[in-house]
């Protein structure tokens, strides 16, 4: 076994991100059982369906990145959907909310990235604090004033496409090269690269590592409020509970796509197949008419099989 | 000690307050409502201590609760329970330390698949526990109100083993290797490292269970949801309590008082009739101050 | 007389790199087998399969005759063979004790770990190391050197009878060294088998019987070190004459690059002054703990409590320097800071060697300017300073000891400094490596830079050095100039002071 | 004479004893505690918090009401009973988030001499003092006939179910299967949307693609309705007959867009009703044990009546709150 693991070519394959095995299974699945859902136009549609996903993992990868992670994407979104539907701000105009939910998003980010990096407070308990202090605080304007309609304009840009391709989908793709080249070719980048190896060689190399920290999380909360836009967008009703699974789908995800607390070596984009690999998932799942139980263990058991099958790469063959 | 003391001063406010609070029969509820918790934590704080997290114990918890309330006796569904615990645990606790999994992906993994099969075993809360969990719950021995037994054994056992044994100690040089990058220097030392974190895994399931029985019999039916989000309360509690989530760091007594302030601090909103459109965000709040003010000297999750 | 234990035409690869290759040892009882060579040259890797860390990938191993092989670090335990590893692997989380004990704690009739016993018997060992340390205290909380120390005395308290020290005395001065030896020579006379390796021949030849000599993972040969000198020693090691160790000195300018007055390490201690000068390599020489790595640190903001005036190249550096920033406040004045433990605090031992040479060039960079991938900068850093690896994309941590403190170091030279204050430059490097390094810094010097550097090793410091500073009691009391000290005037000052 | 409780409220047939008049009258004030089974499930869920202290608000003699959330959590709604017999209120109303799980702090309640008012949702015992009793297979049966009726007797369709493991869910759907029983509609897709926008809106785009002829859709309700049709209206497909409930954001796109459909009502004034029950129980009015509230369907021109085209989508319908409370919480501007 362990010699057949240790065999160069095998290790070339295992150091792919499982999500592009993941990705590449589900598609052959569909091609084999419904091979005309394999066309530009409905793949589209299903990728949107996972726009605001896609979106909150790259918050999600960046602050992984730097061994910490952020749970407080739920409540920004809960809380930026209240803003934008409840009609406690009339007649405000599109720029306005945009303006209002990055600010909210990047003070949110910014608060998580002074705790952790500055207070050096556990990340989990930080930001899954302030998620339950959003949630919380939502629930509490809604006493006042529950969620109402969101602006149509919103769910308007929500279903242009261009070509085939709809605008959330662009948008994604787009912001995932803007974050793979940030990562890649700025200084920035690698600070986070070193401070997720080892924080202690980064200090001492001379990384601002509590700037990187906070930084990353900053970006992660700005990041976490486009998300939301795209997420508010996507739905034409205000709710008391959009979008609180996506945290923990998106550290899911993220890990399908290679990035682990600190090690990065899926990059951006593995973390892009893994939401695709949940979007084609969700698609073949209700295909079959898998019920909500068996979607429920074949998720399961497929992100853990995943999750084995690049897990052997490195398990200690010594 | 900063739990500790919140406890105090939420206990003292509330005595001063309210003139319920400090009835005898809040009291035994207030213990009987933080069991379940005191239980879960307890279990989370052996995996946490080696570096790992469990996020399965959730639905763990909810399919006690099913499995007592199929209509079968309870020398059959008891043992049943917990031998399904030990086989969550072992293969929570084998595909991360032999597969090399990452504990978060494990877990969640097993999360979905033990709340799939939940659901088909018992789609809908119902059925009847035996009379034997709701008795040992809800009764009385020599006029003191069950629970508080279930409180002391439960410490106890946890006591002995993670305070009281080699098991424990190991746990703990384990999870100091992995919070400091080093995953491989108990090893070296001759500690068995992958079959003590399996072990942790395993135990961290057996005190799901417990939790699990212990809400079967409080709710005296199954139920499908009954543990949902049960993961994360716990995994607060042991932090609140001051366990280092990076592994290596951490006490029984402070997970126990993690346990107690969150329920304190339900008991302590209800009885003094905060709105429970503003009680959630108070809960968050109170959780931040209480982490936030233990600074660590790592940056991290 | 039977040998305790035989290894066997061993030979390991990692990931196509043969580590070790065909080697056969044989430890017999009542000796000290010394085990030499070059950085990389499987030195570790051979004893880290005995201690059950890796599975050879071929050859056998034989204990007292009978067919053996260690799955796990535990079942060599059982087996009575005993590992201080080369790398510090104590758990800081833990107490002294915990660590002493660890994988073999004594219980109570009750089942419970036997805290007072453990608490005993470890105040014991570490008496017999001179060591008087509470055995409640955490580990964390210990120096470099009392961790080793604390390491050894796990490693030698061992009921064992095959005993392996990989660099015991890396991060020791020459008066621990001599009582560790004491130890040794106790097992050694109750007919213990010794493994020791170390890069420094006084301890080689103070203590050792025999010899093995390793190179490129194969074995060169194994005598008795009585018919042996340094000279051959090394020869053997290098597979050539060493000709110099130490290069030679240079000619000092009269700029002053750093410049302390009244500086007080605490607020407390007493106030020194010195200076560095452009071309000048200057040494901080004294016993262990006495201030000289405080000293150090607390211009780089490490020991938040210095006071006095410091200024580089005549502009004033702010003190206390700052915690968070003081490393990046000496960058931006073109000072670098290379730490001691290479592992913990130096390098990023999971990325590439391109990655860690290259963060010391892009850290003077703010965050959003774009960062360069320094590739020319890099190959000629790894080619001046030989540093064998497969390429600038090989991770470090794939790298033996010597080469990963090349890399360390390379990351400060290649960044075009002015001064450097460097803690240790050849901890754990072997003597040819180690002379590749004194060249180093000092054609660093020749080139109009400046060196502050402390080190264990007083032999090191006077070959290397311009100036000597002997520092006691986090105070300056004596200026020697290198080229005439010795290191019996170093230790007298140290101690008469 | 009855009680009035609400509009559709009737006491049921059958074995269906009266409450002991005067059992627990009590002079005024009066404090009411009420366990609600989750406020911050969906905006129904939050309107019946609304209704019940808008209704206990209303009546002077009611100097405290204590609202209590249970957030779906059983071990919570347990614990929230617990502490309402530990204030020793005078009534309590209980809104169970399942059907067994409170049984045992209900009964306590009674056993300290508490009377306890339970509505939308049933339990196993009887401890409680009075029920109210709407939904579930009647909610889903008027669904489930009217589109029998108009998909004819072997039309294929959608099933849109609600949050799984919900006991309104599971009682919804057998309302449905009633329905079919004896009828050749064939059920080609069944899947969760949670009754929320988001998820049924990508079913029913995943539905749509794999396979769009269908000839009409039962959903079990809430948002679920709207996001479908936005989803056929998206690809400009025809919208089939569609079942839907009582929310002012469906009713305007009803309207709006003319499609078929039923609404089956529930209302979220069943808050205020609980609350009645327990002050005609302090009253020491008359009260039978149980109420059934099992209204017909609505057509769309009964939902022209309550539109209102002032008011969020988040209103449901029919709903007690006074005017101005529902421009308060609901007005657009
Ligand atoms: N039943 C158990 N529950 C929990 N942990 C256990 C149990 N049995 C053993 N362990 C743990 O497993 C590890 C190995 O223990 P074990 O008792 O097998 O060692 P051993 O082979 O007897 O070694 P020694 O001879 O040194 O005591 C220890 O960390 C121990 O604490
Ligand atoms: N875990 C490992 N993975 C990959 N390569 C390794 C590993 N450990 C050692 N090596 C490689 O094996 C070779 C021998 O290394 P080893 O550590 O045994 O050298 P050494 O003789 O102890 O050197 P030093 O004196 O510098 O400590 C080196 O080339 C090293 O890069
Ligand atoms: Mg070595
Ligand atoms: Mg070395």
């Amino acid at each position: 076994m362990s010699a057949i693991v240790k065999h160069p070519f095998l290790q070339r394959l295992l150091r792919v991100p499982p999500a592009y095995y993941v990705f590449a299974i589900l598609l052959i699945t569909l091609w084999i059982a419904r091979p005309h859902m394999l066309n530009a136009n409905i793949m589209g549609i299903f990728i949107r369906q996972v726009a605001p996903l896609g979106v909150l993992v790259l918050a999600q990868l960046l602050v992984m990145r730097v061994k910490s992670i952020d749970l407080s994407g739920g409540g920004i979104i809960l809380l930026v959907n209240y803003f934008i539907s409840s009609g406690i701000f009339p007649g405000a105009s599109m720029p306005f909310f945009i303006g209002l939910s990055l600010a909210t998003g990047t003070a949110i980010g910014l608060f998580n990235g002074w705790m952790i990096g500055k207070r050096r407070v556990s990340a989990v308990i930080v930001t899954l604090a302030v998620s339950i202090i959003l949630v919380g605080f939502v629930q509490y304007l809604s006493s006042g004033k529950p969620p109402g309609d969101v602006p149509s304009y919103l769910n308007d840009i929500y279903n242009i496409k261009w070509g085939p391709a709809p605008v959330p989908v662009l948008f994604w793709f787009a912001l995932t090269v803007v974050m793979a080249l940030f990562l890649s070719k700025t200084v920035f980048g690698r600070y986070v690269t070193s401070v997720g190896e080892n924080p202690e060689a980064a200090h001492f190399s001379g990384v601002p590592v509590e700037r990187t920290v906070i930084l990353a999380h900053t970006l992660a909360g700005f990041i976490a409020a486009v998300a939301a836009l795209v997420q508010t967008a996507s739905i034409a009703v205000g709710s008391v509970r959009v979008g609180l699974d996506l945290p923990i789908l998106a550290v899911a995800a993220t890990i399908l796509g290679g990035v682990v607390f600190g090690r990065g070596e899926g990059g951006v984009w593995g973390p892009f197949f893994g939401v695709l690999s949940f979007a084609l998932l969700f698609v073949v799942m209700t295909t079959f008419g898998i019920d909500d139980p068996g979607k429920l263990i074949a998720q399961g058991l497929i992100i853990l099989l995943a999750a084995i099958f690049y897990g052997i790469r490195t398990s200690r063959s010594n | 000690m900063l739990p500790l003391l919140i406890a105090i001063a939420i206990s003292i406010y509330l005595g001063l307050r309210t003139d319920q609070f400090l009835g005898s029969e809040n009291l035994f509820n207030l213990i009987a409502q933080a069991m379940p918790l005191v239980i879960t934590a307890i279990g989370q704080m052996f995996v946490v201590v080696v570096g790992g997290l469990d996020l399965s114990v959730g639905s763990l918890i909810s399919f006690t609760t099913a499995i007592l309330a199929l209509d079968a006796p309870g020398y059959v569904t008891i043992p049943a329970v917990f031998l399904f615990a030990v086989l969550v645990g072992l293969s929570n606790g084998l595909v991360i330390t032999r597969l090399n999994v990452h504990p978060i992906i494990a877990t969640l993994a097993m999360q979905y698949v033990i709340l799939g099969i939940t659901r088909i075993l018992r789609p809908v809360s119902g059925g009847t526990v035996p009379d034997i969990v709701i008795q040992s719950v809800g009764g009385t021995f020599l006029g003191v109100p069950m629970p508080v037994f279930w409180g002391v054994a439960v410490v106890l056992v946890a006591w002995k083993l993670l305070h009281g044994s080699r098991f424990g100690l190991h746990l703990f040089a384990i999870g100091g290797g992995v919070a400091n990058g080093t995953p491989d220097a108990a090893r070296n030392f001759g500690v068995p490292d992958r079959r003590n974190i399996l072990l942790a895994y395993v135990a961290c399931s057996c005190f799901a269970a417990l939790a699990g029985v212990f809400l079967a019999g409080r709710i005296v039916s199954g139920d499908p949801n009954v543990g949902l989000l049960f993961e994360l309360d716990a995994i607060t509690a042991v932090a609140v309590g001051g366990t280092q989530l990076s592994g290596g760091i951490g006490s029984l007594q402070g997970t126990v008082i993690g346990a107690l302030v969150l329920a304190l601090l339900s008991n302590g909103m209800n009885l003094t009739n905060v709105s429970p459109f503003i009680q959630t965000a108070i809960k968050g709040g109170l959780l931040l101050l209480v982490v936030g003010l233990q600074t660590r000297k790592k940056i991290g999750l | 007389m039977t040998c305790l234990v035989e290894m066997s035409n061993i030979s390991k690869s990692f990931g196509g790199s043969k580590a070790v290759d065909g080697v056969s040892l044989k430890l017999m009882p009542g000796t000290v087998h010394a085990l030499m060579g070059e950085n990389g040259a499987g030195k570790s890797t051979l004893m880290k399969i005995l201690a059950g860390v890796h599975q050879p990938d071929s050859g056998e191993i034989f204990r007292e005759g009978r067919k053996a092989g260690f799955e796990t670090p535990r079942e060599a335990l059982e087996a009575g063979i005993s590992t201080v590893f080369q790398e510090l692997s104590l758990l800081a989380n833990l107490t002294i004790a915990e660590n002493m004990f660890l994988g073999r704690e004594p219980v109570t009739a009750f089942g419970t770990v036997d805290r007072a016993r453990m608490r005993r018997e470890t105040r014991k060992a570490l008496a017999a190391l001179g060591l008087e340390l509470n055995p409640d205290i955490l580990v964390s909380e210990l120096s470099i050197a009392e961790r080793q120390f604390v390491e050894i005395a796990h490693g030698i308290k061992a009921d064992a009878s095959v005993f392996i020290l990989d660099e015991p005395t890396a991060a020791l001065n020459a008066a621990d060294v001599e009582v560790m030896n004491a130890q040794i020579r106790r097992l050694r006379d109750e007919g213990k088998a010794i493994v020791y390796i170390s890069h420094r021949m006084d301890e080689i030849f103070g203590i050792c019987d025999t010899v093995t000599v390793l190179k490129d993972g194969k074995l060169v040969a194994t005598r008795p070190l009585s018919g042996m000198t340094p000279d051959s020693l090394i020869a053997l090691m290098v597979g050539r004459e060493l000709q110099d160790l130490f290069p030679a000195r240079g000619k000092a300018s009269t700029e002053t690059v750093l410049d302390l007055e009244d500086f007080r390490i605490d607020p407390g201690s007493t106030p020194l002054s010195l200076h560095v000068n452009k071309g000048e390599i200057v040494a901080l020489a004294g016993l262990e703990g006495q201030g000289q790595q405080q000293l150090l640190r607390s211009l780089a903001g490490l020991y938040p409590a210095s006071t006095g005036t410091a200024s580089i190249k005549g502009k004033t550096l702010p003190l206390p320097a700052p915690k968070a920033s003081g490393i990046r406040q000496l960058q931006a004045r073109k000072v670098g800071f290379v730490p001691e433990d290479r592992k913990e605090e130096g390098l990023f031992l999971g990325l590439s060697i391109a990655h860690n040479i290259a963060v010391g060039l892009s850290s003077v960079h703010g965050e959003l300017s774009i960062a360069h991938d320094y590739r020319k900068a890099i190959a000629e850093t790894m080619a001046s300073m030989n540093i064998k690896a497969s390429g600038p994309s090989a991770p470090v941590g794939t790298l033996s000891g010597g080469n990963q403190q090349k890399v360390l170091l390379g990351r400060y030279l290649a960044a075009g400094l002015d001064l450097l204050l460097i803690e240790e430059p050849t901890r754990g490097v072997d003597i040819g490596a180690k002379a590749e390094i004194y060249k180093l810094l000092r054609s660093f010097a020749d080139e109009g830079g400046a060196v502050l550097v402390l080190s264990r090793e007083t032999i090191e410091l006077i070959g290397l050095c311009d100036r000597i500073y002997v520092v006691h009691g986090k105070a300056i009391v004596a200026e020697l100039p290198a080229e005439t000290a010795t290191e019996h005037q170093i230790l007298n000052a140290a101690l008469s002071a | 004479q009855d009680t009035f409780l609400m509009d559709g409220v009737t006491a049921r047939e059958g074995d269906n004893p009266v409450v002991e008049t005067d059992k627990y009258k009590k002079d005024c004030p009066w404090t009411i505690g009420m366990s609600h089974f989750g406020v911050n499930a969906n905006t129904w869920t939050v309107q019946v918090a609304h209704e019940s202290e808008a209704a206990a608000a209303k009546n002077d003699c009611i100097t405290k009401f204590i609202l209590l959330d249970a957030g779906f959590d059983q071990k919570k709604q347990v614990a929230d009973i617990e502490d309402l017999v530990a204030q020793n209120v005078d009534a309590i109303i209980v809104q169970p988030v399942t059907s067994t799980s409170a049984d045992a702090s209900i009964a306590k309640a009674v056993a300290a001499g508490i009377p306890v008012v339970l509505h939308t949702g049933r339990i196993e015992s009887d401890a409680y003092t009075t029920e109210i009793q709407g939904g579930a297979e009647h909610f889903g049966k008027v669904m489930g006939d009217w589109l029998v009726n108009e998909v004819g007797a072997d039309g294929k369709i959608w099933v849109l179910r609600g949050l799984a493991g919900h006991p309104e869910d599971t009682n919804r759907y057998n309302g449905l299967l009633q329905s079919l029983e004896g009828t050749n509609v064939e059920v080609i897709a069944e899947e969760h949307g949670d009754w929320q926008y988001d998820k049924a809106k990508n079913l029913c785009e995943t539905l749509y693609l794999n396979n769009p002829s269908v000839d009409g859709i039962w959903s079990s309700g809430a948002d679920m309705t709207r996001a479908c049709v936005d989803v056929f209206k998206q690809f400009g497909a025809e919208i089939p007959p569609i079942s839907g409930e009582g929310n002012n954001g469906f009713f305007g796109q009803w309207i709006r867009d003319g499609f078929k459909s039923v609404s089956a009502e529930y209302a979220p004034a069943q808050g205020a009703a609980g609350v009645r029950a327990a002050v005609a129980l302090l009253e020491g009015k008359e009260l039978k044990k149980h109420y059934d509230y099992n209204p017909a369907g609505w057509d769309v021109d009964k939902a022209k009546q309550y539109y209102r085209e002032d008011l969020s989508a988040n209103v449901w319908w029919p709903t007690e709150l006074p005017e101005e409370k529902l421009q308060e919480l609901y007005g657009k501007k």
